[in-house]
């Protein structure tokens, strides 16, 4: 069967790259940081999903599960998405408090505007 | 006395919560978190919530807000098949009308005005204490009634609801 | 030039990523059966051990304080520098104190 | 229950027409609109799903995203009202 | 007292000063610099002390959360540390230089607002990079990643007030976090493939199954590691930030964190996660191409800076070029001998490039202090009234270009070594990226030697907690000098041999059940 | 315009929510070992709640209330309680667990609340620093005055 | 099938009526006023029908398994559905009120009292 | 229809809609319908994250991607601009 899952999650990697690379203006590259994170958050999350056959898995907490007995899917990536989406979160409310700090020397949010200083 | 009534709230939820976690009752050391919980929630938000809130402390009121729950919802039931043959059939003559109140505290407008935005047809717009009235977007204001006099018509019965309970 | 070349590294990227999305190469999503203690074996052993071992019910918050519990100490570390960063920046300017 | 499974995937298409909605609004208060549709029915979706796979504690996912979507609504309409800056 | 028991404090000392620091910070100005003073220096302390009992003891593995990493399987669950001899030079490394630098800010950032928040930041800037250089698990290795780097975005952009650090600080912030999620990814893919997370685990499984996703993955993590080393085609942050941050963020930054974050996580990925799993002769040449770019386009551009500072980034640019290139001669040649002089010359280089740079970036600070600019036009004969400060600095220029007596001379004569074994033409292009560096210190040089202009006549030597790093920094790269390849032999080409040491590095940590 | 607020019925209806999710967000935190939910997850639902009582109320009824030494040191005290729980079974191993494994209390049969060893204590330092973490962050950026140029 | 089942059916299906109906109203409905009579108003009521459905579920496997957590999945469902009572009617308000300040005219508008209200007191 | 292509087939609709708001996130040319967007795909990926049977994950989705993510953006734009500078 198509992984659809993991096709969405590297196009949504791609569209993020894409909008890094073409897009001018801070906070946009803010939101496409936010959107590449996503799509390795979910492409974590679909790896550690798991079917068997004809039984939907359920998650891993043994809280009022004595009643049903699906297979649970892998509680290791979600641990490791957890601690990426606090440290996007950081990165995010960052790179908000430098880009108001910018637009106040350059009263603009143009990337373009920010060449005064010679790579 | 805003901490009690915010102590009061929170503990209920956190019982309505965690109802369940012995049998189909309480363990006890859920009930005695969920009183150092609730008394941290409601220490902290004992100005928030407000000196004018210890009113719902009254038992009766709470009868009568499970006594408005039926009403509320028979109004949402009419109005949703109101609203379900407009979108069908695309009759509508919208407008902003101003419907003037008789309303005393903050409670109150808040009770009326959600009422009425959760029944389709009417959605508050904005509502003014200090002249007494709504601003309530009609999706099909009727013929004569541009400028209403009274809020009979738009608000139904609800407005006497809000009296009621929010005094 | 130089934006045709991102774009072409960009292309690139997307391509190898779609091919290694394909099961017969590499991942896999959904294992189950023999796959799952094949390329799962790490899940597996918290799934089985976890309770005993750390003693909450819900595995997540078992790996994510005891067994990846240096991890969320980072975590921590991280959104303390973070905020400390944002009202380190955020701070009046000098000349505006004056 | 299965009918949980297809009361779902009908809610899902009806998210997906609001996503049309945020698409085409012309303004932004349009948008919203999509949006808080779209926070509704993502709310009725995870308490459906949350029977249909037979476990209670998914419920409170539903009770979270109840309680904040609408933050976000309400930062964007003080925003469109000017209360910001 | 043994390793294992003083290895934790190695974290915990560090982060519990950034801790308590608001809190500490209440107190008033005095006790939040003694705080951090006295923090570092334990940090300094508990490191000097790792770095012995590694050398006198072999590499140590340490288990958080229990005695052994692997449990009840035969396969590690828990995170580990695992310190073999390059990890422990790495954190003498960072806890000295981040000591003197946190000295050197007691005076030097005197007159700026917010210092609470900057202690704090530098505190966990030190913690990240500690972190970095002892962890054994991949993904604890970009939660460190992580903090160093968003410490350092901080830190970059400090100076709020300047256009220059805001600038910089965006542009660092923004290559920066795609770097990192780049690893990530690659992290993600190696997670996906081999269901492990281990470095030592994670080994042994690529060796058993080198798949495409591993070599993608391993792209992922080479492109962002160069990203975060300041590589050439994507050298521009490097050169905006470095010169923006106050100096002794610039020492650190120029010093450690392009090392840490970029070299020394690129080596140990390369050398102890794939080892010979890939084909090591095409990635060896990848970073040598890199290499000799960032060589030739760092060093020539240093000559035609009138910007101090900027001068230095440049040059640091130009240094990151020698190191990379002993690393990738070290993984073509892996294995012969011609690599393990090229790997003990890339790492010699990186700690004495540390103590050098570090040098003069926190000169650089003291004469902006002093005078304000740091454009060298306006710096001319600063010798005869900031005497100490030039002789300072002539032993750092004079290290950084290879005079024989200093340290400098040593680690570059091993990669000019290796490298002519190896491919002559390498060491051709080596040589003239020296000849630029030469000309561009010696630029500095005649300024601080030329005629007293009106500017510099009222400017005097710093005081005393500006001097006493400088003079210490002064004097290590001297007495490293004095011994070149006594420390060469004894400690630069055993680090060699243990990163190149793979099974040895697996063997810790399976057989340290 | 600093304090704007948002008109009675919004007001009101923060005044009733606001306890609501500051409770739920309790539960998030304390239920963590048990049901989904724990430090960082309960912590952000609380913030929620600050960033609530900010738009609701406007930025002059927030500069009253939030005073940012008071949360700063907070969020240190969140991050030291984390370490000494973590550093409590140092004689084995950083990070060791050993309230589950030999403590007094915290090791209760599991799927009660009195279990999991230091994870109930973990959950609560978390929550308060991500809580007063992200309130100061927002705050932060709230109270920068807009610079037009 | 028995009449609890069938009674969840019947829920089921007000509730994916109604819910597809707002949606509908979104694409059919002229401006934003409009618009959000159909959306808000109608998913919620078509949620609270999916609540009330889950929630006979609930009550329905409670009296044939009598496990706690069906009692749970009842309660916490009831409080999600308070949640959203309080806090839906809000934003719709807000939306409007913003909608209308930030210069959204309604379209069709027979009568426009607000318009009015806020021209007389800005001149 | 068995549930697991049911469930399949969810998961589908729900990535449908994720990549549509993301492609809206970059193509607005308005920061606040940008912001809008980015909050409705944190919304729907949290939906997602529920049907992979991810819950903490998709809670900790929820409370960012609706409460603080969207809040700092928008402070963001309200301290900045709202319109992205048209392309030259």
């Amino acid at each position: 069967m198509i992984q659809f899952q993991f096709i969405v999650a590297f196009l949504m990697i791609a569209l993020g790259i894409y909008a890094f690379l073409a897009k001018r203006n801070l906070l946009k590259l803010v939101l496409a940081l936010n959107i590449i994170d996503s799509g390795i958050h979910l492409l974590l999350i679909s790896l550690g999903y798991r079917m068997e056959l004809n039984e939907v898995p359920t998650a891993p907490i043994y809280t009022g599960y004595e009643t049903l007995k699906s297979p649970m899917v892998g509680p290791l990536p979600q641990a490791l998405v957890l601690t990426s989406i606090v440290i996007g979160v950081c990165v995010l409310s960052l790179a908000v408090a430098l880009t108001i700090n910018a637009y106040r020397h350059y009263g603009t949010l143009d990337v373009r505007a920010l060449r005064r200083l010679r790579g | 006395m805003p901490f009690i009534v915010a102590f009061l709230f929170a503990y209920i939820v956190w019982l309505l919560l965690t109802a369940g976690s012995n049998g189909l009752l309480w363990s006890t050391e859920e009930l005695v978190a969920g009183l150092i919980f609730a008394a941290i929630i409601g220490y902290a938000t004992k100005d928030i919530v407000g000196e004018n809130s210890t009113r719902f402390l009254n038992p009766v009121k709470w009868l009568g807000f499970i006594a408005y729950a039926p009403v509320l919802f028979w109004g949402m039931v009419k109005a949703n098949f109101d609203v379900a043959y407009r979108v069908i059939t695309g009759k509508i003559r919208p407008g902003i009308v101003r419907v003037p109140v008789d309303l005393e505290n903050d409670a109150q407008y808040t009770i009326l005005s959600n009422s009425i935005t959760l029944t389709p047809g009417t959605l508050t717009v904005e509502a003014d204490p200090e002249e007494k009235a709504l601003y309530v977007h009609w999706i099909n204001v009727p013929k004569g009634l541009e400028r209403p006099e009274s809020s009979e018509p738009v608000t139904g019965p609800f407005e006497k609801w809000a009296r009621r309970l929010g005094r | 030039m130089k934006r045709t070349l991102a774009y072409l590294s960009l292309l690139f990227i997307l391509g190898a990523l779609l091919y290694i999305a394909n099961p017969n190469y590499g991942l896999k999503f959904g294992p189950g059966g023999e796959d799952w203690l094949k390329y799962r074996y790490t899940d597996n052993y918290y799934i089985e051990h976890g309770v005993e071992e750390v003693g909450g019910t819900n595995i997540v918050t078992d790996i994510v304080f005891d067994y990846r519990g240096y991890d969320t100490l980072g975590e921590a570390t991280v959104l303390f520098t973070a905020i400390a960063g944002a009202v380190a920046l955020l701070r009046p300017w000098r000349r505006d104190e004056e | 229950m299965m009918a949980f499974f297809y009361a779902m995937v009908l809610v899902g298409i009806a998210g997906l027409i609001s996503v049309l909605r945020l698409i085409l609004g012309p303004t932004v208060p349009d948008r919203v609109v999509g949006v808080d549709t779209l926070n509704t029915l993502v709310v009725a979706g995870m308490v459906l799903l949350g029977a249909a796979y037979d476990r209670t504690i998914y419920i409170d996912i539903a009770i979270v995203y109840a309680l904040l979507s609408y933050i976000g609504t309400l930062v964007i309409a003080k925003y469109l009202q000017g209360g910001l800056a | 007292m043994n390793g294992e028991t003083i290895l934790p404090y190695l974290i915990i000392v560090p982060l519990f000063g950034a801790f308590s620091m608001p809190i500490i910070s209440l107190a008033g100005r005095k006790a939040r610099e003694a705080w951090a003073v006295i923090i570092s220096g334990i940090t300094l302390l508990v490191g000097s002390a790792v770095f012995h009992s590694v050398y006198e003891n072999g590499p140590m593995l340490y288990t958080l959360g229990a005695k052994s990493p692997f449990g009840k399987a035969n396969f590690p669950v828990r995170i580990v540390w695992e310190v073999d001899l390059l990890s422990a030079l790495m954190v003498l490394m960072v806890t000295l230089v981040a000591f003197l630098a946190v000295l050197y800010s007691l005076g030097y950032m005197k007159h700026d607002t917010g210092l609470d928040k900057y202690y704090t930041l530098i505190l966990i800037l030190e913690l990240g990079m500690l972190g970095i250089a002892i962890t054994g698990d991949l993904f604890n290795f970009y939660v460190f990643l992580e903090i160093m780097s968003i410490a350092s975005y901080a830190l970059v952009a400090f100076r709020n007030d300047t256009w220059e650090g805001i600038e910089a600080g965006i542009k660092y912030m923004f290559v920066g976090s795609i770097a990192s999620s780049l690893v990530l990814l690659g992290i993600a893919l190696l997670y996906g493939q081999y269901g492990t997370l281990t470095m030592g685990y994670l080994a042994v499984k690529i060796a058993q199954n080198p798949t495409v996703v591993a070599k993608v993955a391993l792209a992922f993590f080479i492109a962002g590691l160069l990203f975060k080393s300041g590589a050439s085609p994507v050298h521009m942050w490097l050169a905006d930030a470095h010169p923006a941050a106050p100096s002794s963020i610039s020492a650190m930054l120029s010093g450690l964190v392009i090392k840490i974050g970029g070299v020394y996580a690129l080596a140990r990925i390369l050398f102890s996660i794939y080892g010979s799993s890939v084909n090591m002769k095409t990635v060896g040449w990848v970073i040598i191409i890199f290499a000799c770019i960032t060589l030739i386009v760092g060093n020539a551009m240093a000559v035609i800076q009138t910007d101090m500072k900027r001068l230095l980034a440049y040059s640091s640019v130009g240094q990151i070029g020698y190191i990379l290139l002993g690393i990738g001669i070290g993984l073509a040649a892996y294995g012969s001998r011609t690599g393990d002089i090229a790997l003990a010359g890339a790492i010699y280089h990186t700690f004495n490039h540390a103590l050098m740079k570090a040098l003069l970036f926190l000169i650089a600070g003291a004469v902006i202090h002093e005078l304000g600019t740091r454009n060298l036009n306006e710096l001319s004969g600063l010798a005869k009234t900031m005497p100490k400060t030039t002789f300072a600095f002539l032993i750092g220029a004079a290290a950084i270009v290879g005079l024989p007596p200093l340290n400098g001379f040593a680690s570059k004569w091993l990669i000019y070594e290796s490298s002519a074994m190896f491919n002559p033409i390498l060491a051709t292009i080596a040589v003239i990226g020296t000849a630029f560096c030469t000309a561009a210190y010696v630029r500095v040089l005649y300024t601080f030697f030329g005629k007293p202009s009106e500017k510099v006549m009222n400017a005097r030597d710093p005081d005393a907690t500006m001097l006493w790093p400088m003079i210490i920094l002064a004097l290590a790269i001297i007495v490293m000098g004095l011994f070149p390849w006594q420390i060469s032999d004894k400690v630069m080409i055993p680090v060699a041999k243990a990163l190149e040491n793979q099974l040895g590095y697996i063997a810790t940590l399976m057989g340290g059940a | 315009m600093n304090d704007f607020d948002m008109g009675v019925i919004v007001r009101t209806a923060a005044r009733a929510t606001i306890p609501l999710i500051g409770i739920f967000g309790a539960y998030v935190v304390m239920h963590g070992h048990l049901t989904p939910g724990g430090g960082f997850q309960g912590g952000a639902t609380i913030a929620g709640a600050g960033i609530l009582f900010l738009i609701a109320f406007g930025l002059g009824e927030m500069k009253k209330r939030y005073n940012k030494h008071l949360y700063s040191a907070l969020e240190g005290v969140g991050g030291l309680v984390f370490l000494g729980a973590a550093m409590l079974g140092i004689g084995t191993a950083f990070f060791y667990n050993t309230l589950w494994h030999n403590g007094p209390f915290f090791n209760g049969k599991p799927g009660t609340l009195l279990s999991a060893g230091f994870l109930p204590i973990m959950n609560l330092a978390v929550g308060l620093k991500v809580f007063t973490g992200l309130v100061s962050a927002l705050t932060a950026i709230a109270l920068w005055r807009r610079w037009k140029s | 099938m028995n009449y609890v089942e069938t009674l969840i059916y019947i829920f089921l299906g007000i509730s994916v009526a109604f819910n597809l109906l707002g949606s509908f109203a979104l694409l059919r409905f002229p401006d934003v006023y409009t618009r959000l009579h159909g959306a808000t108003k109608c998913t919620t009521f078509g949620t609270i029908f999916a609540v009330f459905a889950v929630v006979t579920h609930a009550l329905y496997q409670l009296h044939r398994t009598g496990d706690s957590k069906y009692l749970q999945m009842a309660l916490h469902s009831f409080i999600a559905l308070i949640a959203l009572l309080l806090t839906n009617p809000t934003g719709a308000h807000a939306i409007a009120k913003a909608a209308h300040l930030s210069g959204v005219k309604p379209v069709r508008a027979v009568v426009d009292a607000y318009e009015e209200k806020l021209g007389g007191g800005s001149e | 229809m068995n549930a697991v292509d049911l469930d399949m087939l969810i998961q589908a609709i729900i990535l449908l809609g994720v990549l549509i708001t993301a492609y809206l996130t970059i193509r607005y040319r308005d920061l606040l319908s940008a912001a809008l967007a980015s909050a409705a795909m944190s919304l729907l990926l949290s939906l997602e994250f529920y049907t992979l049977h991810a819950p903490d994950v998709a809670i900790a989705e929820a409370a960012v991607g609706a409460g603080v993510v969207t809040a700092v953006v928008v402070y963001g734009i309200a301290k900045t601009e709202r319109w992205e500078s048209e392309a030259p």
